[in-house]
């Protein structure tokens, strides 16, 4: 092909491309799936905008590629025993977009931004625990938690905002982000793309060195490959698995696999006959072939699920498999009265993947004599449908194809399991309810030891997984093309677009 | 008398009443191409009764030992991602696709001849209104059309007819108006009342007619707009299972294979393109026979 | 003629009202809840019901009718609820990318289904018109995604002619426009067709023939003309389809265009923007057949518009 | 005998079309009938003769009630029909028939014969299917043909053939009156004459009523009782055939007259060949409507429009100045 | 070469329907002499029409064809000459009007485009001279505001006014023969007066050759120096105008000259030919006429006449003269 050429990454211009055609390759063309809804980065609820804000905004601490905090706007910082005081110290010589400097002031601002209630942010979910921010001096800050919470941490790679930014652009700043990150933003038309230049006065001066990037909504799956392939796309993400046989031996171009922090899981409503039983609920998960599933629905790419969570998230406790034995599955159907099976459904959103996921799910369970009904439904109906009720009793869910992607342990097993976040309330889906594990969920969000946490975290996920309110299948690997001469633009395991070391060739 | 005396005598022995049957079978055999086509049309109902009891394979049955495999001798038409055997829910796929599509169609064609009738014959608020009505219905999301009609009727086979019918009765309303507005002018339905006859016996015997050859153009050309329309409701969760074999559904499922495992997109998209040519060529010679005109 | 055209206008007003009135309840009618999309899934219920005081959903139906209703006498479309940005800022060159497709698509669709059905029908039951037949099949049975998947990698990736997406410059309109224009171009070249056989058995095309005219000139200045009239119904007809089509190729093309944000809105029930990108939908498509109305009377002068 | 009464009398019908004029312009109309006054006796043939557009079609149309007069009224054997209901009227259309102009375009092209003839019968009355075929075959026969051509189909037939059968469609209820659109102007002199026959034989049958219209005076004279000449809209001439054949009044009769070929070539004859064309119904002129093309036009011609008046002979009259 | 500008001879034409070969014209052999107005009468369907397409090669679209026969005109045949060069003729040597006023004319396309089409191909002119010999054409056939006209749509105008624009049309490129197909059947008498005199003036001015065909015998008699009457695809009769009309020999003509109806002839019923012509696919063994003749004699139902003459350029095709003179054509 054509576009194969490496190296000058010319073919794009010549091709009459997406690029406005510089001579000198100096930008950097990564195509995404979806449209970016926002850019403020406290108030950003999907991955992608994340993603891309990244660029721009820096927290006091960041996330490096592999999903480790590293520093960010602030150059150290300490907890005391409860994990109720963080003290952060300012990096120094930090100016903003705009112009603007970085200061203990600034952060304040940003803090009482999130921590109020009244400006309806998605930030305030974690910003809530923020009793007071103090301004010590002029590059000191402390934060004082009204709780103990020891996933806070993670929560300060939120992006800081100009003050001055905020201030003049009011509601608007969505789309107006003024940040301190390598990278400034230059355009943002709607649903084409979104455009930033290098910052010359980055406080890491000189680890990005690519010019522009161009970010570029692509939904359609066999676009972005042949984007890639054209050279339109330096980067491509997702890039889904069905596609990565086309780019083997593609010239030019390179697929990355990273494991990823996405659990694909059926959730299991533990408030329903049958699934009431736990036997019922092992059964089920002896009766899948996990290999299978990664085989057939994500074509080969992925691990199986041996926790509650990807390896990836800090405090991963590996529990193994419910091994592929129809036999030990119709064995304990049988024990637990249903030797004949029974019929039920399976709950999805109406994506390909989705569809593909349930059907194979279908296809398992008939071995052990359980006839499932394949529901898609419209993502918003079924969220309705899911999340919209008035009591956990209401919920008509049987089963849910669905997938969950955190960042840290608490997100990931909180959220899920505990038992005060029973839908309408919360996420916890299969309505699970362990007291030994809402109790440790508890003690490890209120201690900031890291081994009790691990220890406690452990239990979580050797009792959950024992209960098994899901059918365990895969940990996604994160898939992405690149052309060959593009290095130091990653895709974290979360999802996120790392580009701070962003070069060519 | 004498009037018939005077003229009468050239008049040629009586045939017997010919059956109707007969005539139009008699006619449409000389139709060759749509002879064939509606030969391949029956074909494809008697596969749709009998699919089950025809197709080599269980269409249903997964072999994840055999995914995605090109055509072969084992299986002709290849594999699909779970490893079932393409040709036979091809096989079985007919009787939903061809099933669905054809009564939606002909739902859509009834309401709509019905409500263009009127709109063209009567005219004034009645027309305005019901035109109004379909600019809306065209203008109106599919998407979310369809979701309101997950949500009002549910799931179910005829649920998926009745919403594809919906979406076709806004453009057959409007081309039978059309038809209509032509047609009312003719000098045979002054005729028709002067003689007394009724509004509907007017629109129905006189000027329907007229608006069927146009009709059955745009019938024949909805069949495969609806095979593909079902089957991204099916995506909604309306109509036929997910697993089924449904051609539209197989052809959307097979996307993602497009640039690996092209077969499972060509196939289905095969079956629906020689239906839809079998439905126009069948179109074509019926608008030659039902014209009286036409005598070869 | 221009009375017609003023009254045809006027009558516009109305419509939309009713229009606006039903796309409002119709789409509160469908299930599925903006705010809990837009709190996300870990929203505790007391954070939902803030931003659902934030974003006015808690009011009763009938005074967010009403308020919507007063914002768009005033020209304001609202915000949108997913992204918190003013409507008219989203429309801005979404709408012109739209249209140019949608034009696009209509009119090669225009030259390619006449050019097809009339070569159909001048040689009727012969080779080309065969050929006709099918390619007019295919446009049909062939999937939008598909079609569209098939000329990229055919025209962006093996050839290197046009880009496989977006919006940089008339190049990137060829490969989409064609993708849309496929399934009206097969309707109107089956129409072209049949409407053609029709004419040239009119007695004037006799009469041209009689003056000694060249065959290709009796077809294209007497025979095409004629055959317009039920070919620019279709045209018509299926530009409602081209609207609602465009999705998918805006998609297969990652063009930014109305088609698309309707669907993101719809996933989202972004209530404001459904509303306004439909209002607008509706409005283009009565304008269009006001077009079509005024295009009977330009092709065919015999028609009169009175009651 | 006894004395026959009116069964149509039409009393001062105006008809008036609006029409679409061309950008901006205000709304045109077109005054098809104009102030139409005659009245036709049981049994009695009327004739409305006259050129191409000048209302004769409007006024049988108006008759029959298929369209709705402006002003005046019609009463049908004694019945006001012009402001009738529907329903009311289809009873009233039981007694009244119509034959159209061209025997093909009023035949359904779709349907077979025996369907169209048998369509009134269908329409209003109960007959079982067999009753209705027995009657369809017997009118055939009345107007000569057969029900071996009751399965075919209107374009397989002669012109003159598809008359018939749109006669016998008329007959089939026994009406009372029919009116025939020029019945025979688009049929060969042969066939003509045997429709013209069959018309006459017919009437003398079944005692029919003709509202009879045609723009041939030779085939008016042939088949009339009592002649309208028309003009733009108006009735110019009105009286018994004789009368107008023998002393046409109107300038315009008598034009009308001698334009008729003479099948004789030896034939020599002063013609009155008429200049310029029927001025346009959107603008008739004032005065006489005929003045434009009348060749004894004077001056009160141009500015006075002459009123129908009772000429010397009975039951004549014209709407003259002279 | 003679002083005939046209003849044809033997002319057969068929049509297929329903996979069978319908003769339509049979034999048909006439000529017409330059300068002379040749009248073609007969009942409906008898022919008529075809001859004059067969004579112009207008069959495209339908599935008439010519079978046998010589069209020469001017000494070519025109039968065996290429389309291209048949399309010069066309519209510029021999022009024709059409049947039906209403329906020759394109309804969408101003009359003034109309016209001029032919002049600009075949006179070669320029839009403007073009322009201005339509206009004049108008003029001549008595066409009030011709400019106006020539901007106006068909649908616009009166049948007469139509008909007058085909002839105008027909004579835009002073043809040699005009054929003209019932100029007047769809027209009232006041106009068709007005149309007969047009075209008599015109075929006197430019001493133009033309083949009247016309079912009106009215008409005949007072434009045509000849007539030919046609039944069933045959010519039957061969006579001037006054012979034919003085003293009719075959039994068709003198039932079609009887039943026209005179005024002041007051008849109580008009004579008439009974029947109807015979349909092509069910036409008699013998005399096509045979069915309907009220002189039918044995021979006729067994055998078809051959026309001969009988009289001084008069030829008839009845068994009643067979044997008074000599046979013509088979
Ligand atoms: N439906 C109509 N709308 C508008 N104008 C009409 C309509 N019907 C008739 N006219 C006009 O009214 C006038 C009288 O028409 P009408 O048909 O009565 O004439 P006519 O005497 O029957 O003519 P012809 O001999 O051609 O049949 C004409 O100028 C005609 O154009
Ligand atoms: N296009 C055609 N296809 C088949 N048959 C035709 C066609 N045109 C004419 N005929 C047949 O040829 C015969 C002669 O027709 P033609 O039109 O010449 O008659 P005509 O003498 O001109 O009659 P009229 O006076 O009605 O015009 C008729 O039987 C007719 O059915
Ligand atoms: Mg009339
Ligand atoms: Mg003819």
């Amino acid at each position: 092909s054509s576009g194969g050429g490496s190296g000058s990454g010319t073919p794009a211009a010549s091709n009459g491309g997406a690029t406005t055609g510089a001579p000198q390759k100096d930008q950097l063309v990564i195509a995404v799936n979806e449209n970016f809804i926002t850019m403020d980065p406290q108030n950003t609820g999907d991955a992608l905008s994340s993603g891309v804000q990244s660029a721009m905004f820096e927290g006091l601490l960041i996330y490096d590629k592999d999903l480790k905090l590293m520093p960010g706007l602030s150059t150290e910082y300490s907890v005391n025993k409860d994990a109720t005081e963080y003290t952060f110290k300012l990096r120094q010589n930090v100016k903003f977009h705009d112009g603007t400097p970085f200061n203990a002031e600034a952060v304040k601002i940003n803090f009482d931004r999130m921590s109020n209630k009244d400006n309806n942010l998605r930030a305030y979910r974690n910003y809530k625990y923020i009793k007071s921010t103090e301004v010590v001096d002029e590059h000191t800050v402390k934060v004082t938690l009204n709780q103990p919470f020891s996933a806070m941490i993670n929560k300060f790679t939120t992006g800081i905002i100009s003050p001055a930014a905020l201030e003049k652009y009011g509601k608007d700043i969505t789309k107006n982000p003024v940040g301190t990150g390598p990278y400034k933003f230059v355009e943002w038309v709607q649903g084409d793309h979104l455009t930033v230049e290098l910052n010359p006065d980055h406080w890491n001066k000189g680890a990005a060195k690519v010019g522009k990037i161009v970010y570029k909504p692509v939904p359609e799956n066999g676009s972005r490959v042949a984007m890639l392939k054209t050279g339109e796309a330096d980067v491509i993400y997702p890039l889904p698995e069905q596609q990565v046989e086309t780019l083997n031996g593609e010239e030019g171009v390179k697929v990355e696999r990273t494991p990823s922090t996405i659990t694909r899981y059926v959730s299991i409503n533990m408030l329903k006959k049958p699934f009431d039983d736990p036997r019922v609920r092992q059964a089920i998960n002896h009766a899948v072939d996990k290999d299978a599933f990664i085989k057939v629905v994500k074509s080969g790419y992925g691990a199986q699920l041996e926790s509650v969570m990807s390896p990836t998230i800090a405090h991963y406790a590996k529990q193994g498999t419910y091994e592929y034995n129809i036999e030990k599955a119709k064995q304990l159907l049988k024990e637990a009265g249903y030797e004949n099976g029974f019929t039920t459904d399976i709950w999805g959103n109406t994506n390909s993947d989705t569809m593909k996921g349930m059907q194979f799910i279908q296809q398992q369970l008939q071995k052990v004599g359980i006839t499932v009904e394949v529901k898609s439904m419209e993502e918003a109906t079924l969220s309705d449908e899911i999340y919209g009720i008035k009591s956990p009793e209401e919920a008509k869910m049987n089963m849910w194809y669905v997938s969950w992607s955190s960042a840290d342990p608490d997100n990931a097993m909180r959220s899920l399991f505990s038992s005060e976040n029973f839908p309408p309330a919360g996420a916890n889906t299969a309505f699970y309810k362990n007291d030994l594990v809402d109790q440790s969920i508890k003690e490890a969000t209120q201690s900031s030891d890291q081994d009790k946490q691990k220890q406690l975290y452990g239990v979580v996920q050797e009792n959950v997984f024992k209960d098994a309110p899901w059918i365990f299948l895969a940990v996604d690997e994160i898939l992405y093309g690149k052309r060959a001469n593009v290095n130091g633009v990653y895709i974290t395991p979360s999802g996120g677009i790392y580009v701070r070391e962003a070069a060519f060739q | 008398m004498e009037v018939v005396k005077e003229i009468g005598h050239n008049v040629v022995v009586p045939t017997e009443k010919k059956s109707r049957a007969r005539e139009f079978w008699k006619k449409w055999k000389k139709q060759k191409t749509a002879f064939w086509a509606g030969f391949f049309i029956l074909f494809l109902f008697v596969i749709a009764l009998f699919g089950p009891w025809i197709a080599p394979y269980d269409p249903y049955e997964p072999n994840y030992d055999v995914t995605l495999q090109t055509p072969s001798i084992e299986h002709w038409a290849g594999t699909d991602e779970y490893g079932r055997d393409i040709l036979s829910r091809i096989i079985v796929g007919t009787g939903i696709s061809l099933g669905v599509s054809f009564s939606s169609v002909l739902v859509g064609a009834v309401v709509g001849t019905i409500l263009g009738l009127i709109s063209g014959y009567y005219g004034g608020w009645m027309d305005r209104l019901i035109m109004r009505w379909s600019d809306v219905m065209f203008a109106f999301p599919d998407l979310l059309l369809a979701i309101a009609i997950v949500a009002i009727l549910g799931p179910g086979l005829t649920n998926v007819v009745v919403a594809v019918a919906v979406f076709s009765i806004p453009s057959f309303a409007r081309l039978i108006r059309g038809n209509t507005l032509a047609a009312k002018e003719a000098v045979f339905v002054e005729a028709a009342r002067s003689m007394g006859a009724k509004s509907s016996r007017i629109m129905f015997r006189h000027i329907f007619p007229e608006t069927v050859s146009s009709m059955i153009v745009f019938f024949s050309m909805r069949i495969g707009t609806s095979i593909l329309a079902a089957s991204s409701l099916s995506f909604l969760g309306l109509g036929a299972a997910p697993e089924s074999p449904d051609w539209g559904a197989m052809l959307s499922m097979g996307r993602d294979y497009l640039a690996t495992s092209p077969h499972v997109v060509i196939i289905p998209g095969i079956a629906i393109f020689l239906t839809v040519l079998a439905f126009n060529l069948v179109g074509d010679g019926l608008r030659d026979i039902l014209d009286p005109k036409t005598k070869n | 003629m221009f009375r017609y055209i003023v009254k045809r206008l006027i009558e516009i007003i109305p419509i939309i009202f009713v229009v606006s009135l039903l796309i409002f309840f119709f789409i509160h009618l469908v299930p599925g809840d903006p705010v809990r999309l837009a709190a996300g899934k870990e929203a505790t219920l007391e954070e939902i019901e803030r931003v659902r005081q934030e974003l006015g959903l808690d009011k009763p139906l009938l005074t967010q009718y009403i308020n919507y209703m007063q914002n768009l006498l005033t020209g304001n479309l609202g915000h949108s609820l997913k992204t918190g940005l003013p409507i008219s800022d989203m429309f801005e060159n979404r709408f012109s990318v739209t249209m140019t497709l949608t034009f696009m698509s209509l009119g090669w669709a225009l030259v390619l289904g006449l050019l097809i059905g009339t070569i159909s029908a001048v040689f009727r039951n012969k080779w080309p018109d065969y050929v006709g037949m099918l390619t007019a099949i295919s446009g049909i049975s062939l999937p939008g995604f598909w079609l569209g998947l098939i000329l990229i990698q055919v025209f962006s990736v093996t050839l290197g002619w046009f880009p496989t997406g977006g919006v940089d410059s008339w190049k990137s309109y060829v490969l989409p426009s064609l993708t849309l224009g496929a399934g009206i171009m097969s309707m109107l070249a089956r129409f072209t067709r049949s409407s053609l056989l029709e004419t040239l058995k009119e007695d004037f095309i006799r009469t041209g023939r009689a003056k000694g005219l060249k065959e290709s000139v009796v077809v294209r200045k007497h025979a095409l003309k004629n055959s317009m009239i039920p070919v620019v119904t279709i045209a018509g007809l299926q530009f409602g389809f081209l609207l609602g089509g465009s999705v998918v190729v805006e998609t297969v093309f990652s063009i930014p265009g109305m088609g698309r944000l309707l669907i993101d809105s719809i996933a989202f029930r972004d209530y404001p923007v459904v509303q306004a990108v439909i209002l607008l939908f509706s409005l283009e498509f009565i304008l269009v057949n006001l077009l079509v109305d005024i295009l009977y009377k330009a092709l065919n002068p015999k028609i009169r518009y009175d009651s | 005998m006894f004395m026959s009464k009116s069964l149509v009398v039409v009393d001062g019908i105006k008809k008036t079309f609006p029409i679409d004029s061309g950008l901006l312009s205000s709304k045109k109309s077109v005054k098809a009938v104009n102030h139409v006054s005659f009245e036709i006796k049981e049994g009695e043939t009327f004739s409305l003769v006259g050129e191409s557009g000048c209302g004769k079609s409007t006024t049988g149309r108006l008759v029959t009630r298929l369209l709705m007069p402006d002003e005046g009224k019609i009463w049908i054997n004694g019945e006001e029909i012009s402001k009738m209901k529907e329903t009311k009227l289809r009873e009233v259309r039981k007694q009244v028939q119509m034959v159209f102009q061209d025997p093909y375009a009023s035949l359904n092209p779709r349907m077979k014969i025996r369907d169209v003839v048998a369509e009134p019968l269908l329409i209003h009355t109960k007959l079982s299917a067999q009753e209705r075929d027995r009657i369809v075959a017997e009118m055939l026969e009345v107007v000569g043909l057969s029900s071996y051509h009751a399965e075919k189909f209107a374009h397989e037939f002669s012109g003159g053939q598809r008359q018939r059968i749109g006669i016998a469609r008329a007959l089939i209820l026994k009406p009372k009156l029919i009116v025939a659109d020029e019945p025979v102007s688009a049929l060969d002199v042969s066939i003509q004459s045997q429709i013209l026959n069959l018309l006459k034989d017919l009437q003398e049958e079944f005692h029919l009523t003709y509202l009879f219209i045609s723009h041939d005076l030779s085939v008016v004279e042939h088949i009339s009782d009592k002649i309208g000449v028309m003009y733009l809209g108006s009735l110019v001439e009105s009286g018994p055939k004789e009368t107008i054949f023998a002393n046409p009044r109107h300038p315009y009769t008598k034009a009308l007259l001698s334009s008729v070929p003479i099948p004789d070539p030896r034939a020599k004859r002063e013609r009155i060949i008429l200049q310029g064309d029927v001025p346009s119904p959107v603008n008739p002129p004032l005065g006489c409507l005929f003045h434009t093309r009348c060749p004894f036009a004077m001056d009160i011609c141009k500015t006075t429009p002459p009123a129908l008046r009772e000429a010397a002979d009975r039951d004549h009259f014209v709407a003259c100045h002279l | 070469m003679s002083e005939n500008i046209m003849e044809v001879k033997h002319l057969q034409t068929q049509f297929t329907r329903d996979n069978q070969k319908t003769v339509v014209l049979d034999h048909v052999s006439f000529h017409i002499k330059k300068g002379e107005v040749l009248g073609l009468v007969g009942e409906s369907g008898c022919g008529k029409s075809v001859t004059s397409l067969s004579i112009m090669r207008l069959f495209k679209d339908t599935t008439g064809e010519i079978t046998n026969g010589e069209i020469v005109y001017n000494g070519t045949n025109l039968l065996s000459i290429s389309e291209s060069d048949m399309r010069r003729i066309r519209g510029k040597e021999i022009s024709m009007i059409f049947q039906e006023p209403m329906t020759s004319l394109n309804p969408v396309m101003k009359i003034g485009e109309q016209l001029m089409e032919a002049i600009r191909l075949h006179l070669g002119y320029s839009d403007q001279k073009a322009r201005e010999q339509a206009v004049s054409m108008l003029t001549k056939v008595g066409i009030p505001r011709p400019s106006e006209i020539m901007g106006e749509y068909p649908h616009q105008l009166s049948g007469g006014m139509r008909q007058r624009i085909m002839i105008a049309m027909a004579m835009s490129c002073n043809p040699n023969l005009l054929i003209a197909d019932e100029p007047t059947t769809a027209l009232d008498v006041t106009i068709q007066a007005q149309i007969l005199d047009v075209m008599k003036q015109l075929q006197a001015e430019e001493h133009m050759s033309m083949l009247l065909i016309t079912h009106d015998l009215g008409v005949v008699a007072e434009m045509c120096n000849r007539v030919v009457v046609m039944y069933a695809g045959r010519v039957v009769e061969e006579a001037s105008v006054y012979d034919l009309f003085d003293e009719p020999k075959h039994p068709y003509t003198k039932g079609l000259i009887g039943s026209v109806p005179k005024i002041g002839q007051k008849r109580a019923r008009l004579d008439s030919v009974p029947g109807n012509v015979p349909t092509p696919n069910n036409m008699p063994k013998g005399c096509k006429f045979a069915p309907r003749c009220k002189d039918v004699m044995p021979v006729c139902w067994e055998k078809e006449p051959v026309i001969t003459t009988v009289g001084k350029e008069r030829f008839c095709r009845c068994w009643l003269y067979q044997g008074e003179g000599r046979d013509v054509h088979v």
